[in-house]
């Protein structure tokens, strides 16, 4: 590394020291600033989130009324939603990774548009004021807002929905600043064939949030307009359609869970081939189970309304077509486990939270085939199986491939590496109290418990006991990685600048980067992941 | 999925336009083809409404609507051709227009398609729920029940206002 | 290194003159991409209610004022056209002629905003029984389609006004006009969108 | 295989289950044998020195082919088992025999074909089909017997329906699935599966002789929970949606446009059968729904008689 200019006092600079005061980070314009700044906002957002959870599940620890009412009860489940769908996930790994590494993966010096990146980051701040307002003013619709219930509680709806309006904008302009970065600022060298799969599945889920967000945006300004002017498109006694409002709500839901889940995926292409040495499996499948997850998802939602009134055509048009997304899935599992075959495997945290990713997307994949299915889907929606499902989704995919790219990228983000052996306990503890909570509720949905039930009968009573109790450990979990994460930013001893010892374009510059990532414009000439290339066969290696 | 090293152009400080950018700044457009896409725009509108008078027939009213549509498509395609140089531009931007077309014929297609194919039930026998419904019918819901019913206000401005 | 205090607009502190002006471009048609669907839901909900309540959105096209409609639509393509000419003189560094296109494409956006705002009046006060949103699903979708595309004409307004401003100040040359060529490309669409709102809403109950 | 699926009580509830076994089996086989053989690989090819050699495989065209194919022909032989269950559930024989069901805030009515009605109890004969034909009058409910494996959205805007043959008797859970506000969870039904003889008694309100005449009190505590007023209604004086009943009886009630009333037989059937006629000061946006019609007039003294002993 050449020599870098050091601060006042003697430390290298880099982009956390380079400016000082708090006006300086909000008014930054540094794309790993902002990622920083969003990575606070989500993560106390998901705090909060994960409070109205276990709220939830203290009062579903007994049968009848164990803490409070059925009126707070619809509350706190619809927040939890609320905030943990459009505060937390969906701008989740995109925004923090995604804004912070994307300008280092590709060797550039910034997103193309870094004013409109500092302006998206304010527009979810103001998107998360008004849903801060809208927690204290008893939103029960849940957080699909689905159309009769929504209209008779109007205020309450309409913040949340303008809430859920600007957040949906801010998600639009980050998928459009990541577009056109991939397609035009690439380093010289940086060809389609040699990006990092995390990159390509930042450039799949940029284009779903551009096509399927609007949609949303739409939708919940109509929902916001029956509440305030009647104009009866979503209202039945007015002559307007729920089914409809259910159409247009899951036409973007569905390309949304694949907005969350993608950049996971792409977290964890990233990480396996590092721990295991050895070249992704496939690359190529990789990015078109990707691009094409990105393509497919938009022909499925119709898995959503099996029962909710849609003609019986639609719902086996839409089960023949949820069939083929699932098959780019198992693909990708297929491969990450392949990679893996004669590598030099190291048990590091990220790794830990990668093979866990596997094993938990793999009962995700699984159980989602269930619910595709029509047959079995008549008993299952609405129970607590479709609950356990995206929390094995979501949870067990999305925050779980959050941690993993936090652990991996900790020493390039803060130059500092965080203690291994809490983060090792933290992980075995998180998983642990996971699949404590979220197992009994498959079961549960088998014997036909409906889902966002404030009271159930007594029968179901032991599960709920076992899912309570398991709720609070993973808790626990997520406190002593936060915890732990939270202290090495500050207290974590310096480490090495490529620990990890990663060929990526965004290990060759400095850890924590310089503000302007790369001292002089890389050129590309090797492929990301050629571990071992070099005692390869003559001319296989691929460039 | 280039593998071989391609030269780029090189500009400035070593950031580089990369191989699907088109190089060099706009395409001047002579003034005389403006106008004339916008008198060809001005007589579209005049057709279009021209034609809006005779109802060409069709069920739902679909000959007329496809007629209102295809002249429309020509105009925006006018507009969208020449006013906003999608004639010159790289095969990206094309990509970016017609993209959104394919999933909005989707969500209309997965949509109407859907009501339109809805089988319809009605019990054979009274239903409590209807009367509760027809009770607090208003808007499009209300004027229903009055044309099955065969009371609907008859609409004294049928021609429509004209000021 | 040291720290880079507000940049000029249009000046990003690493892209070169050209790569910015494709990547604005892109972004921008990207932008109207995700406009398209905006308005394409809209439309699909319009698509779904006259399928179903078929005869009274015929009926009630009636009472709509075609004439006015007919009006604001050649109001509109004149202010596209206009703007076309406002970006050939800005791509031609002419800064005179770009504010005074802009100042005609402003002026048509008004008698737009003007002429709608006397459709709402005649439907809101002056109708015996006054129209109201809620009256019927044709009008809640007539003033929510409208307004949203009203909105966006405002919007287009500020953004012309801003480069009026710029014009002004001799901002623009053969080199760099990218924000004009950018809000004529979003001038356009809201062009696009009411070619498709005028025939759909206004015509096709026949001519009153 | 031991399953956790409650009862099969219909007729395709073991094709159900069967299919639903077919595909946890293939899920279960899956996971725990892709992630035996990650466990594998984890361990066998874990990291013994920090430069190992590791060979430079980047991708087998024919594996990958493999595992793109064999996943898509199993999920088009589980859609096609998940289409032909579906297509049954989604035609009902002609000869089925109609229950209008009705689904408001929080309760079910039923009503049958001889104008019989009832709340929140569903009462079918074994062995015949049964054709739901249900519709909501608020926001959008969803009809659930986990025991029939059969759901359906009811809508306030279209009827929507479902059908089932009971092929075993006895008694199960009819759930609300679709959440639909603050009784969501309260909204439960009794399916009631009886032969065909005691399906005609209960059809035309023969009293059963040797049925024992239960005592007024006992029959309005049975037809209290029956018809749902728990779900509004208190019993031992907490705040719920509707004024608590603890010791309603003789007492004076303000009502909302401050006249006070005496609580004596007649204020209390007006209450039940007209519920709209006066209503208590406090409760004034809650809508209690009229039992006129509902209630025979044994049930109506009987709950006269149980409010008595509260």
């Amino acid at each position: 590394m050449s020599a870098h200019a050091a601060t006042a006092d003697g430390k290298q600079l880099n982009y956390l020291n380079c400016e000082k005061g708090l006006w300086s980070w909000i008014m930054s314009i540094d794309h790993k600033r902002i990622g920083l700044m969003y990575l606070a906002s989500i993560l106390s957002f998901f705090v909060v989130g994960g409070v109205f959870a276990l709220l939830v599940r203290a009062e579903l620890f007994s049968h009848g009324k164990t803490l409070y009412g059925p009126d707070d009860y619809n509350v706190f489940f619809t927040l939890h939603g609320v905030i943990m769908i459009f505060l937390f996930i969906v701008p989740g790994i995109p925004a923090t990774l995604g804004n912070f590494l994307l300008p280092l993966m590709i060797g550039a010096k910034d997103v193309i548009f870094p004013r409109l990146n500092r302006f998206t980051y304010w527009l979810y701040l103001f998107g998360a004021a008004i849903a801060f307002c809208a927690i204290f003013m008893r939103l029960d619709t849940g957080w699909t807002f689905y159309a009769p219930y929504s209209i008779q509680n109007r205020w309450a709806v309409v913040t949340a929905t303008a809430a859920a309006f600007f957040l949906g904008f801010a998600s639009i302009l980050t998928g459009l600043n990541f577009l056109v970065t991939i397609h035009n600022m690439r380093a010289p060298g940086m060809t389609w064939g040699r990006l990092p799969l995390f990159v390509w599945t930042l450039y799949a889920s940029a284009i779903l949030q551009i096509v399927a967000t609007p949609v949303i945006g739409i939708t919940l300004l109509l929902l916001l307009l029956e509440n305030t002017m009647g104009i009866g498109i979503f209202n039945p006694a007015a002559g307007g359609d729920p089914v409809l409002f259910e159409h247009l709500f899951w036409f973007y839901s569905h390309p949304v869970v694949y907005i969350m889940i993608l950049p996971a995926m792409g977290v964890v292409s990233e990480i396996i081939p590092v721990f295991s040495k050895k070249p992704i499996f496939g690359y190529k499948a990789l990015v078109y189970a990707s691009v094409g997850i990105a393509a497919v998802s938009f022909l499925v939602w119709g898995h959503h309304m099996f029962v909710a009134g849609m003609s019986n055509l639609s719902r086996y048009i839409f089960s023949f077509l949820t069939f083929f997304v699932a098959v780019p899935t198992a693909v990708k599992v297929f491969n990450w486990v392949s990679t893996m075959y004669k590598g030099s495997i190291s048990w590091d945290t990220p790794m830990l939270y990668a093979m866990a990713f596997v094993f938990l997307f793999l009962i995700a994949g699984t159980t989602g085939v269930h619910l595709a299915t029509l047959g079995t889907d008549a008993h299952y929606h609405d129970t607590y199986f479709v609950v356990a499902h995206f929390h094995y989704t979501i949870q067990g995919g999305a925050v779980i491939g959050l941690f993993a790219g936090l652990h991996f990228w900790f020493p390039k983000m803060f130059g500092r590496m965080y203690n291994e052996k809490v983060a090792k306990f933290a992980w075995l503890f998180l998983f642990i109290g996971f699949n404590g909570t979220f197992i009994p509720q498959f079961i549960l949905g088998m014997e036909g418990m409906p889902r966002r039930y404030y009271d159930y009968p007594i029968e179901f009573e032991p599960l709920h006991r076992i899912s309570s109790i398991f709720a609070f450990i993973n808790a626990a979990g997520y406190a002593m990685v936060l915890g732990n994460l939270f202290y090495a930013v500050f207290k974590g001893k310096k480490c090495e600048e490529n620990p990890f010892h990663s060929l990526s374009l965004e290990w060759t510059t400095a850890s924590p980067p310089i503000h302007d990532n790369f001292v002089q414009i890389p050129r590309v000439t090797t492929w990301t992941y050629g571990y071992g290339a070099e005692h390869a066969a003559e001319g296989e290696a691929v460039h | 999925m280039g593998h071989s090293d391609k030269e780029w152009k090189r500009l400035g400080d070593g950031s580089l336009i990369t191989e699907d950018a088109q190089v060099g700044l706009g395409h001047i457009v002579p003034v005389k083809l403006y106008n004339l896409v916008f008198t060809a725009l001005l007589m579209l509108t005049i057709v279009t409404v021209w034609v809006a008078q005779y109802d060409i027939g069709g069920g739902h009213g679909a000959m007329n609507l496809a007629v209102a549509m295809l002249i429309a498509t020509i105009k925006a395609a006018l507009v969208t051709l020449y006013f906003m140089h999608l004639n010159w531009e790289s095969k990206i931007t094309w990509g970016i227009v017609i993209y959104p077309l394919f999933i909005f014929a989707l969500i209309v297609a997965g949509t109407l398609g859907d009501f339109s194919v809805k089988e319809r039930i009605t019990p054979s026998f009274g239903h409590a729920a209807t009367e509760a419904m027809e009770k607090v019918a208003t808007g499009a819901y209300k004027r229903n029940i009055q044309r099955e019913q065969g009371t609907l206000p008859d609409e004294s401005h049928h021609g429509g206002e004209h000021h | 290194m040291g720290h880079h205090e507000s940049l000029p607009l249009g000046h990003t502190h690493f892209a070169e003159p050209e790569q910015v002006y494709h990547s604005a471009k892109f972004g921008m048609w990207v932008f109207l991409a995700t406009e398209v669907h905006l308005f394409g839901a809209l439309f699909c909900t319009f698509a779904v209610y006259r399928w179903r309540y078929f005869e009274d959105f015929q009926q009630f096209a009636l009472s709509l004022n075609w004439r006015l409609g007919g009006l604001n639509t050649i109001v509109l393509l004149t202010s596209s056209y206009f703007m076309v000419r406002a970006v050939d003189a800005a791509q031609k560094g002419l800064n005179k002629k770009v504010n005074s296109f802009c100042n005609l494409t402003l002026l048509c956006a008004l008698t737009f905003l003007v002429v709608k705002f006397f459709e709402y009046r005649a439907k809101l006060i002056l109708h015996e029984p006054p129209i109201f949103p809620h009256s019927h699903i044709f009008y809640g979708l007539y003033f929510t389609m409208t307004g949203i595309h009203g909105l966006h004409v405002l919007l287009g307004m500020g953004a012309i006004w801003w480069l009026k401003m710029r014009a002004k100040r001799e901002e623009f040359s053969v080199t760099y006009y990218t924000p004009v060529e950018v809000v004529g490309l979003y001038w356009h669409l809201v062009d696009v969108v009411w070619i498709y709102l005028f025939p759909l809403l206004y015509l096709l109950g026949g001519l009153a | 295989m031991f399953t956790f699926m409650p009862e099969q009580a219909s007729e395709w509830a073991p094709y159900v289950d069967w299919l639903n076994d077919y595909i946890t089996n293939i899920s279960v086989f899956c996971i725990l044998g892709i992630t035996a053989v990650m466990l594998y690989f984890a361990i066998r090819y874990r990291r013994r020195g920090p430069d190992d050699v590791t060979p430079y495989i980047t991708h087998s065209a024919s594996l990958e082919t493999a595992w793109t194919v064999v996943p898509t022909v199993i999920c088009f032989f589980v859609f096609y088992y998940g289409f032909e269950s579906y297509h049954e559930m989604r035609n009902p024989p002609a000869n089925a025999m109609e229950v209008n069901v009705t689904g408001v805030k929080w309760r079910w009515d039923f009503e049958y074909s001889n104008g019989k009605r009832t709340t929140n109890e569903l009462v079918v004969p074994i062995g015949r089909a049964v054709k739901l034909i249900m519709r909501s009058q608020d926001t959008t409910h969803s009809f659930f017997i986990p025991a029939m494996r059969v759901k359906e959205d009811v809508l306030s805007t279209v009827y929507s329906y479902l059908w089932f043959t009971p092929t075993k008797l006895g008694e199960y859970h009819i759930f609300c699935a679709e959440y639909c506000g603050l009784q969501h969870s309260g909204m439960l039904g009794k399916l009631r599966v009886v032969s065909e003889g005691e399906f005609g008694d209960y059809l035309y309100d023969r009293q059963d002789p040797e049925a024992v005449e239960l005592p007024p009190a006992e029959l309005g505590k049975l037809k209290f929970a029956e018809k749902g007023c728990t779900a509004c209604h208190s019993i031992d004086g907490s705040k719920g949606l509707g004024p608590s009943l603890k010791g309603v009886f003789g007492g004076d009630h303000v009502m909302s446009d401050g006249s006070v009333v005496k609580a004596d037989e007649n204020y209390i059937r007006e209450s039940i059968v007209y519920s709209q006629k006066k209503i208590v000061k406090g409760f004034e946006g809650i809508v209690m729904p009229a039992f006129e019609g509902q209630l025979s007039e044994a049930e109506v003294n009987g709950l006269i008689a149980y409010l008595k002993t509260l």
